[in-house]
């Protein structure tokens, strides 16, 4: 005989299901003798429960509900006490299988039902063969795009690479040095992004976006607008002509604004294709129909088509894998510490380019001042060299007024700042302030006991606010484990702005029918056992865009999602989406299996 | 000596009105945004960290929450929603039940019965006394009609009885207040050790005694600008009801009269004075705690409200008191006159020593104490790193 | 008195070369007198590698394996002690301090050993006067 | 002899190297060098400009040998060697002088740094004069994949491999499937049941068709070479020979043994328990104490052997949020009791974890910080009148106060370690180990899961502490690399291996005694010997033991070495 407890969850999620629902058809499950409800049962009193357990003779519980975890060991306590044995307690959580919103009713029932059965959802739940397209289409060219690529055209299969910017390589090419190993980002990423550029089973489309995806999985037919670049790739020869005399600037993306960049451009020197291009949205001629330089000085006669229209390609595929990646927590949010306001308040990812030697000041640390003109800018003088550095770890991280959740990866870019701050400015003093240091990873905990030992001041105590005096800027803080408060004279603060999910995130999960979470993360299949896969086939997902990610478990999980595709192009044949399934067919299959248990 | 910590003290500080706090970890952003901070001097995580930790000891000797200006920055600021501005607050509920010896203090916070209950009994109590102590309603009433038909109170209560009642009662409630006051000194002075005062560090603060009356300039460095209009209403009342107090206490002959003056005569205008004072803060502090739309106004312990209630019907029946004896009209007049004894009399003896009124009292002392801190601090060069 | 000795250093490309690589990635100082040769394996070294280098001027030689039991080819870094064993006879035989010879067993996580490894080497040699090897066998030739 | 081309090409690597070597004038310098056509500097050589910069000279200026000066081989080798190849010239006409690992991060003096940069690329000048074209030679790769643990990762990658109908060995050193993970009750961050994850993964590997599993199984030394290794393993009743083309390890590690930490008296009070101990209690689903009694206080004390230098460095990764785990079942098993939660830095940062933490957070918990590093903890025993078991006193960080704690009930979140047996595993397959034991990937950022040999892949918590996703990730990882392999059919072997040169040859066979990898065998008839370049790694210590010289290392041939110490010292000053 089988207990229901349909459990409240404790999280609640933002259009919870309706439980009711569930909880009827739960009750016409066979071997249900009984279902109870939060109201039925003091989650207080053990006793109580084994009571009633003994009385209807239970001798499964199935606890359903979102975080049907929370209340396991009440209920394996009750049931001890009842005499039964507590292993019999099975968890039918909505979570784990992705069903916390009103539309997934089916799934959560069929969840219910494995549960019921003694079946795993995922024996349960196995949807039918289809035919394969070997061809894959990543989209995303970060160092996770590029893992999955590389790994799967190494199996000699066509993988179509869609990159929204100009280049790929994503955040990573901005990035001086990586944690722990302080090798360079440069020198790990270049050789991949030439290797995607060479290879002969990567058709790489840069500035191109994904426009719908329609079909089945093992041959879904991609829409892929690519925009007009203005400049032929094939021909140009990256000499960079076009770009002497181009008139109009723009913040550089690739240098987070730290720079200005023309119209025509190159993303940077060593970007993937090493080709120009141009950007409609400055470009004179295009805005005024004036100007045309470019045309003029390019040495090779018909490569610069001002008036070039962008196109959309249509392409066929088997597999998609998402990788998307972040975005960084927009700083100007935090009023308290003035990012925007006070010119030399910068962001992380400003910093690195800053400290990086191709960046705006050739990789000397200098503080931003007024030129004539009157607006800031970075200068290579010396006297400008900050005296002193703030870092301040969690901005828009692990706060209830911004995002819930920890971004991962700021401690530990934090720490290695402060390193490269230290290693360029060995005189000048680097402090940073932090809530917890979060150094989980292989290497790391040695690394922050590294840059505790080259005197880098590491504060406990999270900043309230940095004012500016002058050209000074004043840090407040606590400084918990000193016991008092610090008010920090500094030249510059560095903000550690924790990761978000790309504002489009929503509109591509839509467009690919996978469901993302509260925060706009893409939810996987299973978190614990299938954290690659999602609930529509030959759908993967890889990297920063299902949360944050350092880099070695971005490049793990990539090859992950390859291994999916590759697996698939192994067997030439491809499991339909779990969404797919009927909950008839689920129960069923469930059905059967029970029976077979039990013989 | 280690201290045992104790999960339980966080639990019973819910009854003084705390919020959830478990929610904090330790960040020290509280501290950092507030301004009242200064080295060696209050931190608010230092606090909370006390109730989370249940430091029972350390907490009942606390002088922080007293100094907080509750400009509510750093609830506004916690990464956790963890409420450090209105905890503070409750604090000072569990304080004030913590300096009160008698032990009052604590049951009225603990029980909204209870405190009503007492206010009801007090009335009757006052009613009781008022009818043996004055001849009211018997038929005679009909005798203290003035030949203008106007009321004649000092003939149905004569005003030396009244007084006389008044200063019994302000020697309890002084009694009480003093005892308290020496208490609270006696376990934040007296019982730190570490702190060494000669009796001439107790008069240096004199310079200090004007701060005592208006709300100290810090908070002029609060990021909520609402707060000067709130402070300034606050003085506005705090004057107004010290003003009808005096002259309640100490000039009720010349005030309690029958015969009705003109406008500009200070028996009446400055008791209009006063009582638009009453008024206007009630009302103000009433629809701030109503829509809540400050940080200091978000959260409402009961006795919060009992108090407003109590002073507003308090100053309600006095002015109507008024307008009735000078309209005429003497039945009205003698039941306003018990029943605005049945207010006062309550909400003095139940919120001065052992309920919201009684910061009016702490505060400044604290503020006091505080100073007298520093001076040893200063003076003996001790390091307090828990000026608690 | 030698005030810059001449080093030349065969690291096995697993163990040393990795150790000596992870020295530079983590930014460790050491003295600059140092050349160094990547071979396969320590057991690859053969005395011949040895006495040429001291022929065309070296001042000292180092050679760096794998610990015992680590090696990446199981027991090339034994091999390579044994033959170090001999060779240092040999030098002797030849009136060449054996101080010039030095065998140390670095592993890839040993970036700080590395380093001081090469610091106490050029020490020492400082400490010796010149190499006249390379000098004898040419005026001998 | 054709006439001998260098060209040089030396790189900026942005600042690390220029920085310290004044790279134009080492170019000009090494100019001058014999056969050096042309020398050229460049900010990046590794990106794609430099290499095509390489590429377009080869073609115009025709060279027959490339020196790149850059960072070590061992990071960028391969990626020149490629550009080699792309313009038709063999990748072994190529040579790298390590002027940034080895020089420009490693010196401080300029002159000094510049001088010795230029030695460098002179001896590697000298070099690569001698160097010979290799031909890449490729075998086919032997579809079936060993995998040595069966915990979740050795699961998850088998039934990866296995459902692309490949073969595999599941080999598993203890009788039973699952790991660590079959030990735990509830899996974080949203206390899904760990058995519900792992049974069916484990039922779904003992009926696969297409894996064969073998438990109470040791393992012998491997041998063979990527795409064909061969080994025997020993299981309780026989030994089985194997053979298959690649292998993944996974073999997991072991709870830090407690005892080693005095201040919690593990093992001598004995309320005190490990994690792992605890989880069984969860499992029992009687929480008691182990004198029967229902606790009313339970402390955790996070970070036991973890993050501290007398024992285990590094971070455990894991302990924090199991501890959060612990804390919500005890509160929806024991509502009543008190639980403290002694931590140094609450480390919540996977998905959902932070979430986890705040909701926990809510359940009125104390949440008290210690010191990892100094005076850890003190644990006692309380006195009989004493209302509690066990006092922990120590000085709590956030409050300054000294404090004691009562506990029925102490749970001491235990660090990991690498098992005992990981170095005889590591010899087993060749993979190195770091300072903890622990298996070293390729790189930790290119190449996670692959090692310096090829074909064998570590994955899983036998490379660093990892939580349940983070090992699966790997383990798909590596499957994804095996398949990829698979599909591709066939892998480049090594070329650089030792031949023998008949001619010389004395028949004295001391080689065949000195080859580890039992690759040389002697010819009867002719009296040589003679190597098996498929077995033959190119460790070249026979080239170093032949007598006659008989034996040529290919790519580290007497040559190409000696004119390399010759390079080294010719530009020495005198």
């Amino acid at each position: 005989m089988t207990a229901i407890y349909s459990c409240d969850t404790l999280n609640g999620s933002t259009d919870p299901l309706n439980s009711s629902e569930i909880i009827d058809y739960a009750a016409k499950l066979p071997g249900v003798s009984a279902v109870w409800l939060p109201s039925d049962i003091s989650l207080t009193d053990p006793e109580q429960v084994s009571k009633k357990i003994q009385k209807n003779n239970i001798k499964r519980i199935v606890i359903a509900g979102n975080n049907a975890g929370m209340h396991k060991s009440f209920f394996s306590r009750a049931m001890v006490l009842a005499g039964n044995n507590p292993g019999d307690i099975i968890l039918a959580s909505f979570l784990e299988y992705g069903a916390s919103h009103k539309n997934e009713v089916e799934r959560a029932k069929a969840i219910v039902a494995c549960a019921v059965y003694g079946v795993p959802f995922e024996n349960a739940a196995v949807p039918e063969d289809l035919p394969l397209n070997p061809a894959t289409l990543v989209i995303g060219g970060g160092i996770a795009g590029i893992q999955a690529s590389l790994e799967i055209a190494a199996s000699k299969n066509i993988v179509y690479l869609v990159e929204k910017s100009a280049t790929i390589g994503g955040h990573m090419a901005m990035f001086d040095k990586t944690f722990p190993t302080l090798d360079c980002a440069a020198c790990i990423l270049t050789p991949k992004m030439v290797e995607i550029g060479q290879h002969e089973y990567i058709k790489l489309m840069t500035y191109s976006e994904v426009q719908e995806v329609k079909g089945v999985p093992g041959n879904y037919t991609v829409k892929i607008l690519k925009k007009a670049r203005r400049i032929n790739p094939d021909t140009c020869t990256g000499c960079g002509t076009c770009a002497e005399k181009c008139p109009p600037k723009k913040p550089s993306e690739f240098d987070a604004n730290t720079t200005l960049r023309r119209a025509a451009y190159i993303p940077f020197p060593q970007a993937v294709p090493n080709k120009y291009l141009i950007d409609a949205s400055i470009c004179t001629y295009l805005i005024n129909g004036k100007c045309g330089a470019c045309v003029k000085l390019c040495p090779v006669p018909g490569c610069i088509n001002l008036d070039e229209k962008d196109e959309v390609v249509e392409i066929n595929v088997g597999n998609i894998i998402i990788a998307t990646g972040f975005k960084t927590f927009n700083a100007t949010k935090f009023g308290q510490f003035g990012y925007g306001k006070y010119p030399n308040v910068l962001t992380s990812i400003e910093l690195e380019r800053l400290i990086n030697a191709a960046g705006p000041t050739g990789g000397k640390i200098a503080k931003r001042v007024q030129d004539k003109k009157g607006n800031w800018v970075f200068t290579h003088e010396s006297v400008y060299t900050p005296k002193s550095v703030a870092i301040i770890h969690c901005i828009g991280s692990r706060d209830v007024n911004y995002n819930k959740y920890c971004s991962k990866v700021c401690c530990m870019y934090s720490l290695k700042l402060a390193h490269l701050l230290k290693e360029k400015l060995p005189e000048s003093e680097i402090n940073e302030y932090y809530i917890d240091i979060r150094a989980y990873g292989k290497g790391y905990e040695e690394f922050y006991n590294r840059i505790k030992k080259e005197g880098v001041n590491i504060v406990r105590g999270r900043p309230a606010k940095v004012e500016q005096y002058g050209d000074e800027l004043i840090v407040r803080c606590e400084d918990i484990e000193g016991k008092r408060i610090i008010e920090q004279k500094v030249d510059m603060v560095i903000l550690a702005v924790g990761t978000e999910p790309r504002t489009d995130s929503a509109k591509i999960a839509e467009m690919l029918g996978i469901t993302v979470d509260t925060y706009g993360w893409f939810k996987e299949f299973n978190y614990i056992s299938d954290p690659v896969n999602t609930f529509s086939g030959g759908i993967a997902i890889a990297g920063a865009c299902q949360g944050p990610k350092d880099i070695p478990d971005t490049v793990a999980q990539a090859s992950a999602a390859a291994s999916r595709v590759l697996q698939s192009i192994a067997r030439n044949k491809i499991k339909n989406g779990i969404k797919s399934l009927s909950l008839e067919q689920i129960e069923t299959k469930a059905k059967e299996l029970s029976q077979i248990l039990q013989e | 000596m280690s201290q045992r910590v104790n999960l339980n003290l966080k639990n019973e500080l819910f009854l003084y009105g705390a919020k959830d706090w478990n929610q904090c970890f330790q960040c020290g952003n509280c501290t950092a945004t507030c301004h009242t901070t200064e080295n060696g001097f209050f931190f608010p995580r230092k606090t909370v960290r006390q109730v989370l930790m249940g430091l029972k000891k350390s907490l009942q000797i606390n002088i922080d929450p007293w100094l907080c200006t509750y400009c509510g920055d750093c609830s506004k600021t916690c990464p956790r929603d963890a409420n450090p501005a209105e905890m503070m607050m409750s604090i000072r509920r569990y304080l004030i039940s913590v300096y009160d010896w008698t032990g009052i203090s604590k049951l009225l916070y603990k029980s909204k019965k209870l405190e009503v209950a007492s206010i009801f009994l007090l009335a009757t109590i006052v009613m009781i006394l008022y009818l043996l102590f004055t001849t009211f309603p018997s038929g005679a009433a009909a005798r203290w009609i003035g030949p203008d038909g106007g009321a004649l109170i000092n003939k149905m209560a004569p005003w030396r009885r009244i007084h006389l009642g008044d200063w019994i009662m302000a020697a309890g409630l002084i009694t009480l207040i003093v005892t308290n006051v020496f208490y609270m000194w006696y376990k934040i002075i007296y019982e730190d050790k570490s702190l060494k005062l000669g009796f001439i560090d107790y008069l240096r603060p004199i310079s200090l005694l004007p701060k005592i009356f208006h709300p100290d300039k810090k908070y002029a460095k609060c990021d909520e600008k609402k707060l000067f209009l709130y402070w300034s209403l606050h003085l506005f009342l705090a004057l107004s009801y010290a003003l009808m107090f005096t002259i309640i206490v100490f000039f009720l002959g010349w005030f309690q009269t029958d015969n009705v003056y003109p406008i500009y005569h200070p028996q009446r205008f400055l008791g209009y004075i006063s009582t638009i004072g009453l008024f206007v803060g009630i009302i103000y502090f009433y629809t701030n705690r109503t829509i809540k739309n400050m940080e200091n106004s978000k959260y409402s312990h009961f006795t919060d409200w009992t108090f407003l209630i109590l002073l507003f019907s308090t100053t309600l029946t006095g002015i109507l008191l008024h307008f009735f004896r000078i309209l005429g009209w003497p039945q009205l007049t003698y039941i306003t006159y018990l029943l605005h004894l049945m207010v006062l009399v309550p909400m003095l003896t139940i919120e001065v020593p052992f309920s919201k009124w009684s910061h009016m009292i702490h505060r400044p002392f604290s503020l006091y104490f505080a100073y007298l801190k520093k001076l040893a601090i200063i003076n003996h060069k001790i390091i307090l790193n828990n000026c608690t | 008195m030698n005030q810059s000795p001449k080093i030349v250093a065969f690291l096995c490309n697993w163990c040393s070369y990795t150790g000596a690589d992870l020295a530079g990635t983590s930014r460790m100082k050491y003295a600059s007198n140092i050349r160094i040769i990547r071979i396969m394996c320590s057991g690859r070294v053969e005395p011949t590698f040895v006495l040429k280098a001291f022929k065309e001027g070296a001042d000292g030689i180092l050679i760096c394996g794998c610990h015992p039991g680590d090696c990446h080819y199981h027991e090339g870094n034994y091999k390579c002690l044994r033959r170090f064993h001999l060779l240092q006879k040999y030098l002797v035989q030849m009136g060449i301090p054996i101080e010039r010879l030095k065998l140390e067993w670095i592993s890839a996580s040993e970036g700080v050993e590395f380093a001081k490894l090469v610091n106490e080497f050029t020490e020492t040699l400082k400490g010796l006067d010149p190499s006249q090897i390379k000098k004898t066998v040419e005026t001998f030739s | 002899m054709e006439e001998i081309r260098i060209g040089v090409y030396i790189c900026w690597c942005g600042t690390n190297i220029a920085n310290l070597v004044d790279v134009e004038n080492v170019s000009k310098e090494i100019q001058d060098l014999p056969n050096v056509v042309i020398s050229r500097d460049y900010k990046y050589m590794c990106s794609d400009p430099g290499q095509d910069l390489i590429v377009q000279d080869i073609k115009e200026h025709n060279l027959n040998r490339v020196v790149v000066a850059a960072c070590s081989p061992r990071m960028h080798e391969i990626t020149f060697r490629r550009a080699l190849e792309k313009s038709g010239l063999n990748p072994y006409l190529f040579e790298m002088a390590n002027i940034r690992e080895h020089d420009s991060w490693v010196h401080t003096n300029r002159n000094e740094a510049t001088k010795k940069a230029t030695d460098l690329i002179a001896a590697a000048v000298a070099r690569v004069k001698w160097h010979e074209p290799l031909e890449k030679r490729s075998v086919d790769v032997n579809p079936a994949t060993l995998i040595i643990g069966g915990g979740i990762s050795g699961i998850s990658a088998a039934l990866e491999i296995a459902n692309s109908d490949k073969q595999v060995y599941l080999i598993e050193k203890t009788g039973v499937l699952g790991g660590l993970v079959s030990n735990i009750d509830l899996t974080y961050p949203y206390l899904n049941s760990a058995k519900q994850v792992i049974d069916h993964k484990i039922i779904a590997v003992m009926n696969h068709p297409n894996i064969t599993v073998y438990l109470n199984t040791v393992i012998d030394q491997v041998h063979g070479y990527v795409g064909n290794f061969e080994t025997t393993i020993h299981t309780s009743s026989k030994e089985i020979k194997l053979s298959f083309g690649s292998v993944i390890v996974a073999t997991g590690l072991k709870p830090f043994d407690v005892k080693k930490v005095i201040n919690y008296g593990y093992g001598k009070l004995f309320n005190v328990i490990t994690s792992i101990e605890f989880e069984k209690v969860l499992k029992s689903g009687i929480i008691i104490t182990r004198d029967g009694r229902v606790p009313k206080d339970i402390a955790i004390i996070h970070c036991a052997g973890s993050r501290n230098e007398d024992y285990n460095a590094y971070c455990s990764r894991t302990c924090c949020m199991t501890a959060l785990k612990f804390i919500n079942q005890i509160k929806s098993a024991l509502p009543e009791t008190n639980i403290y939660d002694i931590y140094s830095d609450m480390r919540a940062f996977g998905k959902g974890c932070e979430e986890l933490y705040s909701i926990t957070s809510k359940r009125n918990v104390m949440f008290l910080t210690f010191d990892h590093r100094v005076n850890l903890p003190q644990i006692r025993q309380a006195s009989y009148q004493d209302t509690c078991n066990l006092l922990i006193e120590f000085k709590e960080k956030f409050s300054g106060e000294s404090i004691e704690v009562p506990a029925d009930i102490v749970i001491l979140m235990v660090g990991m370690e690498a098992h005992d047996d990981a170095k005889q595993v590591a010899h087993a397959v060749g993979v190195s180990m770091d300072g903890n034991r622990f298996f070293i990937e390729r790189h930790p950022k290119l190449d996670p899961v692959a090692t310096t040999t090829d074909g064998v892949y570590v994955v899983g918590t036998c490379q660093s502490p990892k939580d349940i996703p983070d090992s699966v990730s790997q383990a798909r990882a590596a499957a994804a690399r095996i398949l990829a392999t698979i599909q591709s059919g066939s892998v480049n072997v090594e070329v650089t291996t030792s031949v023998v040169n008949e001619k010389i040859c004395c028949g004295c066979q001391t080689c065949i005694k000195v080859c580890p990898y039992t690759a040389i065998s002697f010819k009867e008839d002719e009296k040589v010997s003679f190597v098996n370049e498929i077995l033959c790694k190119g460790c070249g210590t026979c080239g170093s033991a032949c007598p006659t010289g008989a034996i040529k290392c290919k790519h580290f041939t007497d040559l190409q070495i000696l004119s390399e110490i010759e390079g080294l010292m010719s530009l020495q000053e005198v």
